[in-house]
């Protein structure tokens, strides 16, 4: 779903009318259709499985039919073991007070997600933020380029497969406390310009 | 012989020129150097015919009276200024105009101005002076509708305040010729001199007031701005310096010689509230309002003529205390005056030349690109501000001592009060225009060629001769004060000697010079010093090149337009101004209403009008 | 530092150097936590400026470049356009254990471990952020260094400007700063002229 | 020492002693502040130290010759007015230039400084100096107005002469006891001319990284600081002749000059910063008014 | 020398001789000659009407029988001013009616309105001037109705109406006059008049007044003007505004002068004089439509013209007559160029000649010259005449005069506004391209560019003039 698209604005109509405690809230998710295998997990919590090809789906129908209008963030969980990403969307109603919470699972090395920027504007940050972190690619969703990391051309840090002291043992010459005794001669401990050019 | 030449020449410019007029699409070169020649020519005779003051010439007979004409030492010095100015202009112009089929008849209707401003210096008598007058300000028009349409409308404004001024005198030149019996100045003295309070107001209100609004005094100033921003910009340095200070010429000539200062002094309540506390508070309304409107323009050109008239107001501020120091002071800052504007126009005429605009918020950086341009500015705004050493200085310094001992404390505070405000404001120009970053456009922008380059060195070689040696115009003022029965100025070649301290610009220059060169010791006692590129800035860390914009030109004085904005563009004058037109426009509709259309009216207006003239005639009889 | 500036120095110089001692201005960059620790020295408690040591704004008014933490790659390139535009003699000094090695992003593949790789440093205050005590003292060492001439690290940035200059292509590729060391050395003479 | 070597002998001196007693007063001025800070503030002559150590700076940058020329013309400009102010004993040019001209001089310095800053090419210090210029139409104008009072009273606009008569008449003839309204607002002026705290806009570190010096480094910076430290007696000397009489001995001229500098440094030690439009709103309801009624009472009692 | 009766049979005769042969040469080249001829006659008699006037004996019929003709040197003075007038006139319409449409009965209307002229000049008798006035309204309102349009057959049919009851007017008190002196030669009239009782003097001098004045276009009864001069071809409208309306005005002057000598309707005259100056300038001031607004201001020459003579002076006549002189050179110019205006564009507004001035440079300049010289800019005649009547007005002293002066000149700036507003409209920039040259053809231009020189150089036979002005001043007042 590339393309300019128009992000919709303003409060969709389920949004108004009077407060709903979880449970309605699951009653009112599993009328849906698709999906049924949310709970209630704490008093203000509501948390569920999706698959993610339906997610664009089951976000949009979150959004308009059960009145869910604000995405708070997407966060991505590297489950090494597994060799998959969890992508956890988390959506909140002002009305409700509530939070549902949307886990998918998508495969490590090859992993691909929708976008959501043409629900929300802000799913880019997240999306962006994710994809330079964990390099998952957010298809539709144009610019992803980097902006924490500019300078970065290493693989995505945040991933579990990178080590983070390997990288900087390689990367960063440290001071050597505890020179030898011909480094100590040509100024080993004193950590100026001279050794190596390495960085 | 020289001061019949002064006045045939402009006019055989002028048919010259009106004839050329076709040859200017194909080769401008014949018009300009045809115009170069009259101009030097006028310059030159100018300078001769200072043998003949004095002596009267004789001009045809209109309306049974003689049009005589001839020099005093006031109206030499007139001559003088229009001549010189005239002869730098032109030679700026052979450079400057490059679009020269878009003002065929720049150099006709040009000298058709100098010979109505020759010959209304020149004239001797009422008529003559008004027959000038009349051909001068319409010459005026001509010259400012040329160009673009938006000059066209500017001189439209112009058109409707000249006009009126001419009608006012007009009506008191009928005036004074019914009254007295003759034109001629001496018979007229005579007249007023013995005749009652009625007659002399209506004489001084109808003769007055045309003079005012030429010389754009404050209330009467609406048509200045657009009219000489939007002419073509030498033109606009021509007029700011010369074309506003005919009524000025006009106001000299009327209260010191025609009329004579006990008689201007018998209006007015009591010695310190005359005609002349009244030309003081407008002339100080002149000084500083127009002076505070210039710094909200975006537009050099803009800026500078509103100043033109704020610095108007000074020389009126000078002549109207009629003291010896305050006239030398008046005298002296309508030739200083031109000498600055004209540099500093002319070196935004260079900038124009180059970059295409004067739209202070586009420019900026020029001085690595346009240096001699930048010291004419420099120079000519030193001289704006009225800062030592330029020639500014030394008139200001007579206004200010003449204003403060002669008893006007608030006036002199309105006349500092504008000085702040010309400070600010011409520092506006100079920064946004030459100082600040160099947008990367205007990277391949070169000096002027020589030509326009040539009245730029002269005019800043005469602002700071005549800055520093004071006496050599201060010699020239005190015989015309002289002529005009006032006490001369005791002149030195450095400055004044009186008894309530004088001033002495040679020591002030030698003792800047010195100091400065200790500066400049103390500067080279320092390390080695580097010049770096405009982009090895100062920005927090942050990596500047060429799409950074990172120029201050907009809103320059933002404090002052939080406290003034409702005031400026309320804009009282101007507002007034347009009010008017609407009235005239609507009261004409309503007149033009009595024309029904339908012959019933008619017919009623036609019995109605035999049975009020019967009427009329019955009780007549 | 060659020999010679250390032992001939002229009696004008020595003079000088304890003049120019007693004013030293400070541009604190504050990164990481140390900013922190500078208020109280600089305020009525500890007052730096009995020292003649005074915060300045913008770095061609500074002498001291006080780096209060660790540095990322994009502060790094700040830091080093910042020194550049700083005027000579200019002392870094290196605040908190995190520019001497690091500190406790050690093995953070985004942080620059030792500070003196990219800059010359001239005082490194050890602490994970050094109390005001320990910055006084370490002012203080600078200044008699300075005293007795031994300040020089900013000429090490021009005489040997193509090691610091490949660490930082290193970590974050070319900068425009508009300006070049290897022509600045040349011109002011602190490196004799190659060509 | 106001002819034949004397005179020459003076007028090569007198920069180094204006400049001499320049620093004492900008030390003296750090301490106070630090004492009142409840610092220990730097040494007495910590203005020598900065001076020193601006000028042996072994690299400057310069953005041009219009930015060179300006730092002559402002330590150039300074000096020059310097000779036109009276102090005791000295008064030989005050002959050729009465306090109009100075004033104007006054107007050299700025200017200069204006166009260099203008050549840095920096919008910090084109905002500090648009600030400078608006600033002027505050302070200066009230100034001018408590001139303009005693010039019309006294019939002269040459200070020498004022100074001579205040000092003929004794301190009841004392500006700011003669006329306490004329002397109050040119207070408020001076504290603006000085740039002291209420109305320090111009420099404005956090805001505008200094204004004006925020590309002035090295020897740059140096001058300026010389011309502060010619500037600083300067001034404050131009207000002690119109309104505490001037000095005849040089200790009455010392004392004078502390006591002035303390009243301005203690105002400053205490007070926020005004912004812009702010100081001048201050300027143009108290001090310019008060002024101005000083003055309509001076006419209203006849000359 | 040859007998000025040739001013009444020449033009009637050419009428008659155009419409039997109906051929447009013949009609163009005889009213091109006739004029010319008559203009060369009356400078012929001029020099010898300057010294007395000159009786002219009517088919040898002795005085009391014959009717009383007579030319006196401002009979012969605006004698020369008609012919030339209309002779420059027919040179324009030569090229500027449209061929082939019924011409000649254009040219055989505009020789008799030419003889009519003529008669009212040279009578001495005073219903002889009552039938050539009639002449005269009827030939112009068959030529302003001429363009055959809704607007001109309207325009004229106004303009009708009013002229006749103008003309019942006339005839009311010429049947008062006959009563009491039995004699219609104005000689008779004016001595029996003299001993009338006054009321009955001042109703038969008020009627004459208003009767002559609807011609003579004075304020209150000129209503019919506008429409009349804006809707009749431009060479009628130069006709109308050049000589027509100023001839009725210095007919009507001579018999309230002489005739009616023993009513003073000067004061009367002078206010309706400041009025229509007032009228007619703001009238002017709002106006889109060329035509229209060079009407109004017609209205206002008119006015200042009559407040001339209204001041009873010498000096005030001779102004006057000056500036007929100017008005009939400047405003007939105006009228001629605005014609071509209305023919290049097709349209009467101003607002459509925007950029014109560059298509047809020759014509703008000419309008420009044309309108310096009617607003009074020296050196040009326009300012002569107009510094004459304000001269005249200020020696003739009197609140009413001042008012006129000061009347004047607020009316010469609305004048300024006016007319150069078209001249900025006119050099506007041009909307198209390159603009192609469409100047006026040169007959239209030759006429016009004479009526413009007359008013340029105009200043350079003010000497000549002076002397002939002082005996054509005092044929205002007598009947010889």
């Amino acid at each position: 779903m590339s393309g300019t698209y128009t992000v919709p604005t303003g409060r969709p109509e389920a949004a108004r009318g009077e407060k709903r405690s979880a449970s309605a809230i699951v009653a009112a998710i599993a009328e849906l259709g698709g999906e049924s295998g949310f709970a209630v997990k704490a008093p203000r919590r509501v948390e569920g499985r999706v698959e993610a090809a339906a997610l664009h789906g089951f976000a949009a129908a979150l959004r308009m039919r059960v009145g869910f209008e604000h995405l708070s963030a997407i966060s991505c969980v590297d489950w090494l073991a597994d060799g998959e990403f969890e992508l956890v969307y988390h959506f909140w109603s002002y009305r409700d007070n509530c939070l549902v919470s949307a886990h998918v699972r998508i495969p490590r090395d090859t992993a691909t997600m929708a976008t959501l920027t043409d629900l929300w504007q802000p799913a880019s940050f997240f999306e962006r933020d994710i994809h330079e972190m964990f390099g998952v690619e957010f298809l539709g969703n144009e610019d992803l380029e980097k902006y924490i990391l500019t300078d970065w051309k290493g693989p995505p840090p945040m991933r579990k497969d990178f080590v983070s002291r390997d990288f900087a043992h390689d990367h960063f010459t440290y001071k050597n406390y505890e020179p030898s005794w011909d480094e100590m001669i040509d100024g080993g401990y004193y950590s100026g310009g001279q050794n190596g050019g390495q960085a | 012989m020289y001061t019949q030449a002064l006045l045939l020449l402009p006019l055989v410019g002028f048919g010259v020129a009106f004839l050329l007029q076709g040859t200017v699409k194909r080769s401008p070169a014949i018009v300009k150097t045809w115009a170069m020649l009259g101009f030097a020519a006028i310059a030159a005779v100018a300078a001769l015919a200072g043998a003949e003051i004095g002596t009267l010439y004789e001009g045809p007979t209109v309306f049974g009276s003689v049009l005589t004409y001839g020099l005093t030492d006031l109206s030499w010095w007139f001559v003088l200024l229009i001549a010189g100015i005239t002869a730098l202009t032109t030679v700026f112009t052979l450079g400057s105009l490059r679009y020269a089929d878009d003002y065929p008849m720049y150099y006709a209707w040009l000298f058709a101005k100098v010979f109505g401003m020759i010959g209304l210096v020149m004239s001797r008598d009422l008529l003559s002076f008004f027959i000038m007058w009349e051909i001068m300000s319409w010459a005026t028009y001509l010259v400012m509708q040329q160009g673009r349409d938006e000059s066209r409308k500017a001189a439209q404004g112009y058109l409707v305040y000249a006009i009126s001024a001419g009608m006012i005198l007009l009506g008191g030149v009928v005036f004074l010729r019914t009254a007295s019996g003759s034109f001629e100045f001496a018979v007229i003295t005579k007249f007023v001199a013995g005749a009652d309070l009625g007659v002399i107001i209506t004489a001084i209100v109808l003769v007055l007031v045309p003079f005012l609004i030429e010389a754009a005094v404050y209330p009467t100033h609406g048509w200045l701005p657009s009219a000489y921003a939007s002419s073509e910009t030498t033109m606009t340095a021509y007029l700011s310096s010369i074309s506003t200070r005919m009524g000025l010429f006009g106001l000299i000539l009327f209260v010191f010689n025609v009329f004579g200062l006990d008689v201007i002094d018998r209006i007015g309540i009591s010695a310190h509230l005359n005609l002349r506390t009244l030309l003081l508070v407008l002339a100080a309304l002149t000084a500083v309002l127009p002076t505070y409107t210039a710094l909200f323009q975006h537009d050099a050109k803009r800026l500078l003529t509103w100043h033109s008239i704020g610095q108007g107001g000074y020389m009126l501020l000078g002549l109207a205390t009629a003291s010896t120091l305050g006239t030398a002071g008046g005298l002296m800052h309508i030739f200083n005056y031109m000498t600055y504007v004209a540099l500093i126009i002319f070196s935004i005429a260079a900038v124009e030349y180059r970059t295409g605009t004067t739209n202070l918020n586009k420019l900026g950086g020029l001085i690595t690109r346009q240096p001699v341009a930048f010291l004419g500015m420099l120079f000519g705004i030193i001289g704006l501000a009225g800062i030592p050493p330029m020639n500014g200085f030394v008139s200001k310094w007579f206004i200010y001592r003449s204003l403060i001992l002669g008893g006007y404390p608030f006036v002199a505070l309105a006349a500092f009060i504008a000085t702040v405000g010309t400070i600010m404001s011409v520092y506006k120009l100079i920064h946004n225009t030459f100082l600040g970053q160099l947008p990367e456009r205007y990277n391949e922008v070169r000096e002027v060629g020589w030509v326009m380059q040539l009245p730029i060195w002269v005019l800043m070689a005469v602002v700071f001769a005549t800055g520093v040696f004071p006496g050599t115009i201060l010699q020239w003022i005190a015989r015309i004060q002289v002529e005009l029965g006032i006490a001369p100025i005791a002149y030195t070649l450095g400055g004044v000697a009186q008894e309530a301290g004088d001033l002495n610009m040679m020591v002030i220059t030698l003792v800047f010079t010195l100091t400065f060169i200790v500066g400049a010791v103390i500067f080279f006692m320092g390390g080695k010093r580097r010049i770096v590129s405009q982009y090895d800035n100062y920005a927090a860390g942050h990596f500047l090149n060429k799409d950074v914009p990172y120029n201050f030109n907009y809103n320059f004085y933002s404090a002052f337009d939080h406290i003034f904005e409702k005031l400026y563009h309320a804009a009282p004058v101007q507002s007034t101004e347009r009010n008017l037109g609407r009235l005239v426009a609507t009261v004409g509709e309503y007149i033009r209403r009595f024309f029904t259309g339908q012959i019933n009216t008619y017919a009623a207006y036609y019995v109605a009008a035999v049975i009020i003239a019967l009427a009329f005639l019955k009780e007549v009889l | 530092m060659s020999d010679k500036e250390l032992t001939q120095r002229s009696a004008w110089e020595t003079v000088l150097a304890s003049l120019k001692k007693r004013s030293l201005w400070m541009l604190h960059y504050c990164t990481g936590c140390g900013a922190v620790e500078l208020p109280p020295t600089m305020t009525s408690r500890f007052d730096m400026e009995r020292f003649g040591i005074m915060p300045m704004v913008t770095p061609r008014q500074a002498d001291i470049l006080l780096i209060t933490g660790y540095l990322s790659v994009k502060t790094l390139k700040r830091v080093i356009l910042i020194y550049e535009q700083m005027q000579a003699p200019k002392y870094v000094v290196g605040f908190g254990s995190c520019t001497i090695n690091g500190g406790m992003y050690w093995n953070s593949y985004a942080t620059m471990k030792s500070l003196d790789r990219y800059l010359p440093v001239e005082l490194y205050l050890a602490g994970c952020m050094p109390r005001p005590e320990a910055i006084i003292s370490g002012f203080n060492s600078l200044i008699d260094r300075i005293d007795r001439g031994e300040a020089n690290s900013w000429k090490d940035y021009y005489e040997n400007y193509e090691f610091y200059r490949k660490n930082q292509e290193h970590t974050f590729g070319d900068i425009e700063t508009h300006r070049s060391i290897a022509d600045d050395a040349q011109y002011y003479g602190f490196v004799e002229v190659t060509k | 020492m106001n002819s034949g070597i004397g005179l020459i002998v003076w007028i090569i001196a007198y920069p180094f002693v204006s400049f001499f007693l320049g620093v004492l007063l900008g030390g003296y001025g750090r301490k106070l502040t630090a004492r009142v800070q409840r610092r220990v503030g730097p040494t007495w002559i910590q203005p020598l130290f900065d001076v020193i150590k601006l000028m042996t700076k072994q690299t400057n940058i310069s953005h041009g010759y219009m930015h060179d020329v300006a730092m002559m013309m402002l330590v150039g400009g300074t000096l020059m007015t310097m000779y036109f102010v009276p102090v005791p004993g000295f008064h030989y040019f005050s002959q050729f230039g009465d306090y109009i001209v100075v004033m104007y001089l006054l107007l050299v310095p700025p200017l200069g400084m204006a166009l260099g800053v203008g050549q840095t090419a920096n919008p910090n210090g084109s905002i500090g100096i648009s600030r400078a210029l608006q600033m002027l139409a505050g302070y200066e104008i009230t100034l001018v107005m408590t001139f303009i009072g005693f010039a019309m009273k006294h019939g002269t606009t040459s200070m020498y002469e004022l100074m001579k008569l205040q000092q003929a008449g004794g301190p009841a003839t004392w500006g700011i006891f003669a006329e306490p309204l004329l002397g109050i607002a040119a207070l408020f002026a001076l504290q603006g001319m000085l740039n002291e705290k209420p109305f320090e806009v111009i420099i404005a570190p956090h805001e505008i990284a200094t204004g004006p010096m925020t590309e002035m480094g090295g020897k740059y910076l140096g001058m300026m600081f010389i011309q502060h430290l010619i500037a600083l007696p300067m001034e404050l000397t131009i207000f002690m002749n119109l309104f505490l009489g001037g000095a005849q001995s040089w200790v009455e001229y010392v004392v004078k000059l502390f006591v002035l500098f303390t009243l301005v440094l203690v105002v400053n030690a205490v007070y926020g910063r005004f912004k812009t439009d702010g100081a001048l709103r201050f300027f143009w309801k108290l001090p310019l008014p008060l002024a101005a009624l000083g003055v309509v009472m001076i006419m209203a009692n006849g000359m | 020398m040859v007998s000025p009766m040739l001013f009444i049979i020449a033009p009637l005769s050419a009428a008659f001789i155009m419409i039997l042969f109906n051929s447009r040469v013949i009609a163009l080249g005889l009213s091109l000659l006739v004029p010319i001829g008559l203009a060369w006659l009356g400078l012929s008699w001029l020099p010898y009407t300057l010294g007395a006037a000159q009786p002219i004996l009517v088919a040898s019929i002795p005085a009391p029988l014959g009717i009383p003709l007579s030319i006196d040197a401002l009979g012969a003075g605006m004698a020369i001013l008609v012919a030339v007038s209309a002779a420059l006139v027919v040179l324009y319409s030569s090229s500027y009616m449209k061929k082939g449409h019924h011409e000649v009965r254009y040219y055989t209307v505009v020789m008799i309105l030419l003889t009519s002229a003529f008669g009212l000049v040279l009578t001495r008798d005073i219903f002889n001037l009552f039938v050539f006035f009639e002449i005269l309204c009827i030939s112009s309102y068959i030529l302003v109705s001429w363009e055959q349009d809704g607007a001109a057959l309207e325009a004229s049919f106004k303009y009708m109406v009013l002229g006749s009851i103008g003309s019942t007017f006339l005839l009311v008190s010429i049947a008062l006059v006959y009563r009491v002196a039995g004699s219609l030669a104005m000689a008779d009239v004016a001595t029996a008049l003299a001993t009338a009782p006054r009321g009955y003097v001042a109703f038969a001098a008020v009627t004459f007044l208003f009767g002559v004045g609807v011609e003579a276009a004075i304020f209150p009864v000129n209503t019919w003007l506008p429409d009349a001069h804006s809707s009749a071809p431009s060479s009628i409208s130069a006709i109308l505004s050049g000589f027509v309306i100023e001839l009725a005005l210095v007919v009507a002057f001579r018999v309230l002068n002489t005739a009616f000598a023993a009513v003073d309707t000067l004061p009367l005259v002078r206010v309706v004089a400041i009025a229509g100056v007032i009228v007619g300038e703001m009238a002017a001031f709002g106006q889109k439509d060329l035509k229209r607004m060079l009407a109004y201001s017609s209205i206002s020459q008119i006015g200042i013209m009559l407040f001339a003579f209204s001041l009873g002076t010498q000096a005030g006549a001779q102004a006057g007559l000056q500036h007929l002189l100017m008005h009939a050179g400047a405003k007939s110019a105006l009228f001629l160029i605005a014609g071509y205006f209305i023919v290049r564009t097709g349209s009467r507004l101003i607002a459509d000649y925007a950029g014109l001035g560059h298509r047809m440079p020759v014509s703008a300049a000419l309008f420009g010259f044309a309108a310096l010289s009617l607003v009074g800019a020296p050196p040009l005649l326009g300012f002569f005449t107009k510094f004459q009547v304000l001269s005249a007005a200020g020696a003739a002293g009197g609140f009413t005069a001042w008012l006129g002066v000061a009347v004047i000149l607020f009316g010469t700036v609305l004048e300024t506004v006016y007319l150069f507003r078209v001249l900025r409209v006119l050099f506007a920039p041009a909307a198209s391209g390159s603009p192609a040259r469409a100047d006026m053809d040169w007959p239209a231009l030759a006429a016009v560019a004479l009526f413009t020189a007359l008013v340029v150089f105009g200043a350079l036979l003010l000497p000549t003039l002076s002397q002939m002005i002082g005996p054509m001043a005092d044929g205002l007042a007598s009947l010889l």
